[in-house]
């Protein structure tokens, strides 16, 4: 009798979980299409497109010109006229050339006509700083989706997510961003083969904690995480919460925590003056007031542009430490 | 080319009625019957009717803040129209667009718009969903003279030509941008000179001549159907009345002689002088037109009139598709 | 012995306020000029402009082609160059046509140059709903502008404000976005026939107030001091705060006011999810925790764009009553 | 025209300050001794320096994320330049900026930039104010073919041209935008095939040629100081390594045939082979040309790698001008 070889779950690294998730929504439905500025030939300036023009041909893997207004008007019109479309906006520092397409078309064209329009679009885009490619190449820009009622969000943080959450985007009738972390394309894991999707609107609870509930987006869940694990030490028992959809947000499952924890911090690398955590706060504050025991924190960019220089960029990103720092705080506050 | 009388008929009851229902709109408007702010069509009728004679309900089209228009030619219902207009609960969009956002996805109308130069980066993508599909339907962008300075119009017309998208860009142009005239927004005469740096083929056509249009928006339509790639027509027409609203005369940015000129070429009476010219229409049966569309036009102000409002627990409705 | 006659103070329309700074600013300095789409010949499809096409000249008062981008990037390139341009963005809907010139030029050119450009560039734009313009000329879009390092950004709520923010704004050598609300353009008030400066960044206080702050911008000012005056009927005396600037934003006074009346409302326009109000609210819980009966409240636009039909616009809108009925809600939460 | 001796020695000195500086700025890059990435100009040597010949420090620029070029040529310091790159306070930007902002406002640069196609609006701003101050000054922006598809450049082309601003709108079109053909973003050969569009003349010139460039630039140059408006001045031209570092060859989207080709073409060699073949110089003098350069850059390397990182506590400074 031959034992059955115990099959390690397969991993892959989130740039490939991100073709993985293209390719099997290519696969899964002729309406879909891919296009922008060099995913076809090149795969992509990141390279998560590589292979899919070979697999799919030029006709649904499409090289188009630097105009990102007309890229994302090609989004709206092809997907009020029945296909869905992926549109890749190279970094989301460019979104806004096609700010007016997304805020005053996709978003709205359905609203507008009275639920007359469907707009099934996608829209893929790079995030994060951390790379010394400076101010134009580097910002976090969600918080301005998330105001933008019309629009979705999900912000993948580990490559599950990605190919699941953008699996889930694609099949979602409504234009749906995904914005990914430059900073986390060579993360190594778990990938199911087949496709799944990941609700969108859920979060996950990376990490259950009894007495104290950090709030962490894209690559700042990694470093909440980093930081828990060292908080455990001194006894405080985080749970890490990664909204995964920040439009529609996931309130519920972050107030039960807090309800349950009594202190809370919002970590993102976007500024953080009028950033998500801002709604965060001001909702947990609002719906669990009775049970917090210290304001609600964050940790975000301080106001100021992506510096280049690493010297710089370094003090300027949120990471484990100032989380660390910034949840001793709270909890070491005279109540 | 040949024009059929049926293709005259057409393109004179199409214009009847979009002058018919923008005069109403419009004095609704003055009379604070309609709530916000109407841009009405009445002078460049020609265009609309000359090019939507070319197109199928199955052909798209996008539109401007001068909206109407476009959407009677493509066959609109006065009633939804004028509902909509009302902001009743009866109206295209059930109320929430009005006047510049008036639509109709069946009919292949993807909107008015009140951004300018809103329209050509969705045709486009509606063109390239036509060829994606192989359906052998077109997409027409209308736009404006002023919306012509527009990256987005730009943008959308490289990527038409570099893809040979089934696209026909056709540049309304009137003379001004609201109250700048053209001379004043751009240094050329014809939008249509913008073509060759798309390279795609420019054509100027007399938009005060619905048969002009006609015939030109054929050969635009054809080639897009043909796979040759979009066309930039341009049609010279010129706004009777104010930006908003329908007062014409005594404006300070355009001189009153400047307008008699122009009405001078109306296109409707041009359109019917033609007919019974050639004799394939008496003055009466023009006449009846006018009068059919009136009591279309009448009946439709009084349904939107009497329709019921929106009820505010639909607010929130249409905001995403929750299916 | 004649009496000198009382002087009555001078009263203007806020549209009215706005071209009498408008004016003064361009008699001040010859290095001002004023640019936008219908600004010199129609006087501004509001108005505003009106009459100084005549005074100055097509030199410095000029129409531009409609092209926001553009008009953007003449306001960056002229004010690096020296000139101290004003900039008219007609309806603060369109600013997706430009804002990457906004977002990635005007506002880090600065701090990316090592602080050796300056740009004094004021935007001069039209926010707000209430007139049945429907989803694409009704929106109040402030919150993106104040997650924007390098921008200010504020919000003239009475003519007094529109004329000295105005000012303060050309004056200042920063790129400053005056946002004005189209609801109010009829509205009279005393202002000044002499130039004068309003300090950027300092609150104001509407009205004094002991046990409720209301923090309100723009047209909400006049629903929270309305709504206001009711409350007080009912005992409750509040404070009515309007920030007038919202980039850099007063912290300092609405923290001390909120320490004093110990519960707090946020008023705006603007879509709830994600505006202004998150910030200040998240603020206030961080500063002031201590001395909160209640939690922040936040009153603002719903989730949906705005509707075209009066019906629904005015279901969509705040006002004094909704204003009033959260403040209710606040205080007579069980503690 | 007769291009003088001192004009030549200037072009190529111009040119060879920018070859040396770009092949040791790109082995910097890949021995990872400097952050980020850079997108080097080498191939494309004589527009910077064919226009640039043309400005005086009072005359401004725009220029691109392959930027340094434009700024040696403009008379960029060398050891800022590196500093800036190596990302510390002594560079020209305090190490904020790095290679994608670096700028000097004395020297009329005002900036790289890593949006495609930003320079153009910008640089129309400048040209602007050079009208109205009446200071006889020019902007150039520069931008390549793939930024021409952008409506940014659409809208800065037209307002340039209505308001007949002293602006020369300069495309670099070295054939690519990133790795896609120009065939494959637009359908025109000639980017300035679309000058006509604008209202303005559209030049194309030998962008490897760079007293050809020189001679189309004064032209454009001196047009725009008449006050008689932009010109669009098309420079056909090659990159000689990848969109992103030093590699030239065994890329996937050119073939490298394509690349000797143009090799072949090497506008510092063809410069030298003419300057000495008419007489004006020997190969010795230009040889020290280099050698001078070399010295100059291995000082500037040495400035940048030993200086000091910028202090923490200045992380918040320059959001805002606070006099
Ligand atoms: C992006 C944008 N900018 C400005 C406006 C304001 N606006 C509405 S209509 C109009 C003029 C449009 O001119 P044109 O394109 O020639 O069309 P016409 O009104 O002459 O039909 C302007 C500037 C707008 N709606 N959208
Ligand atoms: C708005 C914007 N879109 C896309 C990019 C990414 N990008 C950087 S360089 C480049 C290609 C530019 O091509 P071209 O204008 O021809 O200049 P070249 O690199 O050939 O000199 C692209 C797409 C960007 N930086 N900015
Ligand atoms: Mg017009
Ligand atoms: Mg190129």
């Amino acid at each position: 009798m031959t034992q059955a070889p115990t099959s390690e779950p397969r991993k892959l690294p989130y740039i490939l979980a991100i073709t993985e998730g293209l390719r099997q929504s290519l696969a899964a439905d002729e309406n879909v299409f891919l296009a922008g500025e060099d995913v076809a030939g090149a795969g992509s300036v990141f390279g998560y497109t590589r292979g899919l023009l070979a697999e799919f041909g030029a006709k649904r893997v499409i090289d188009t010109p630097i105009s990102e207004e007309g890229i994302m008007g090609l989004g709206v019109g092809a997907s009020a006229c029945g296909l869905r479309p992926i549109i890749d906006l190279m970094f989301m520092d460019f979104i806004g050339e096609c700010m007016d397409e997304v805020l005053n078309q996709m978003a709205k064209m359905r609203y507008m006509f009275g639920g007359k329009a469907t707009l099934p679009v996608t829209v893929t885009t790079m995030s994060g700083a951390g790379m010394n490619l400076a101010a134009q190449h580097s910002q976090s820009l969600e918080a301005w989706l998330c105001h933008v009622p019309g629009l979705k969000v999900v912000m993948p943080s580990t490559p599950y997510d990605a190919k699941g959450l953008l699996i889930s985007a694609v099949r979602d009738n409504n234009p749906v961003f995904v914005v990914f972390h430059k900073g986390l394309l060579g993360m190594p894991g778990e990938v199911p083969e087949e496709p799944y999707a990941i609700p969108l609107g859920k979060a996950n609870i990376v990490r259950p904690g009894s007495n104290f509930t950090i709030i962490a987006t894209s690559k700042m869940v990694h470093e909440a995480t980093k930081a828990a694990a060292e908080l455990a030490e001194d006894g405080i028992d985080v749970e890490v919460i990664d909204p995964r959809t920040v439009q529609p947000l996931d309130s519920e499952t972050i107030i039960n925590s807090v309800k349950k924890t009594h202190r809370a911090l919002i970590v993102h690398e976007a500024v953080r003056f009028g950033g998500l955590g801002a709604e965060i706060a001001a909702q947990i504050q609002e719906e669990a007031f009775d049970f917090l025991d210290a304001p609600v924190g964050r940790v975000g960019a301080p106001f100021s542009p992506v510096p280049f220089t690493p010297a710089l960029e370094k003090a300027y990103l949120p990471n484990a430490d100032k989380i660390k720092a910034e949840v001793k705080r709270i909890v070491g506050r005279a109540g | 080319m040949d024009i059929s009388k049926e293709t005259l008929f057409d393109l004179h009851h199409r214009m009847v009625r979009i002058r018919i229902f923008e005069e109403e709109a419009g004095k609704l408007m003055e009379s604070a019957k309609i709530p916000g702010a109407l841009h009405l069509y009445v002078g460049e009728e020609a265009v609309a009717a000359g090019v939507m004679c070319n197109l199928s309900d199955q052909d798209q089209i996008t539109s401007t803040h001068r909206g109407h228009g476009h959407l009677v030619a493509k066959g609109g219902d006065f009633k939804k129209m004028y509902a909509e207009l009302y902001g009743r609960s009866t109206g295209y969009c059930g109320g929430k667009g009005g006047s510049m956002h008036i639509s109709d996805m069946d009919l292949g109308m993807l909107g008015a718009n009140g951004i300018v130069a809103g329209g050509p980066p969705i045709a486009m993508g509606a063109a390239f969903a036509n060829k994606y599909k192989g359906n052998g339907n077109v997409a027409v962008a209308f736009f404006g003279d002023g919306a012509s300075n527009e990256g987005a119009f730009h943008e959308a017309a490289n990527m038409a030509a570099t893809w040979k998208l089934p696209l026909v860009l056709c540049c309304e142009n009137n003379g001004y941008g609201e109250f700048t005239p053209q001379a004043n927004h751009q240094a050329i005469k014809d939008v249509a000179d913008r073509a060759v740096g798309y390279g795609m083929p420019g054509v100027v056509c007399d938009g005060m001549d619905a048969v002009a249009v006609y015939e030109a928006a054929h050969e635009a339509v054809a080639r897009a159907r043909r796979g040759e790639g979009p066309t930039l027509l341009e049609c010279k027409t010129y706004r009777f009345f104010d930006h908003v609203g329908i007062r014409g005369i005594g404006l300070s940015y355009r001189s009153d002689d400047e307008v008699m000129e122009w009405k001078k070429r109306d296109a409707i009476q041009a359109i019917e002088k033609r007919m019974i010219e050639v004799g394939v229409a008496t003055a009466e049966e023009l006449a009846a037109v006018h009068d059919r569309v009136k009591i279309e036009a009448a009946e439709a102000i009084a349904f939107g009139e009497a329709s019921p409002w929106p009820d505010e627990s639909t607010l929130l409705k249409d905001v995403y598709n929750n299916d």
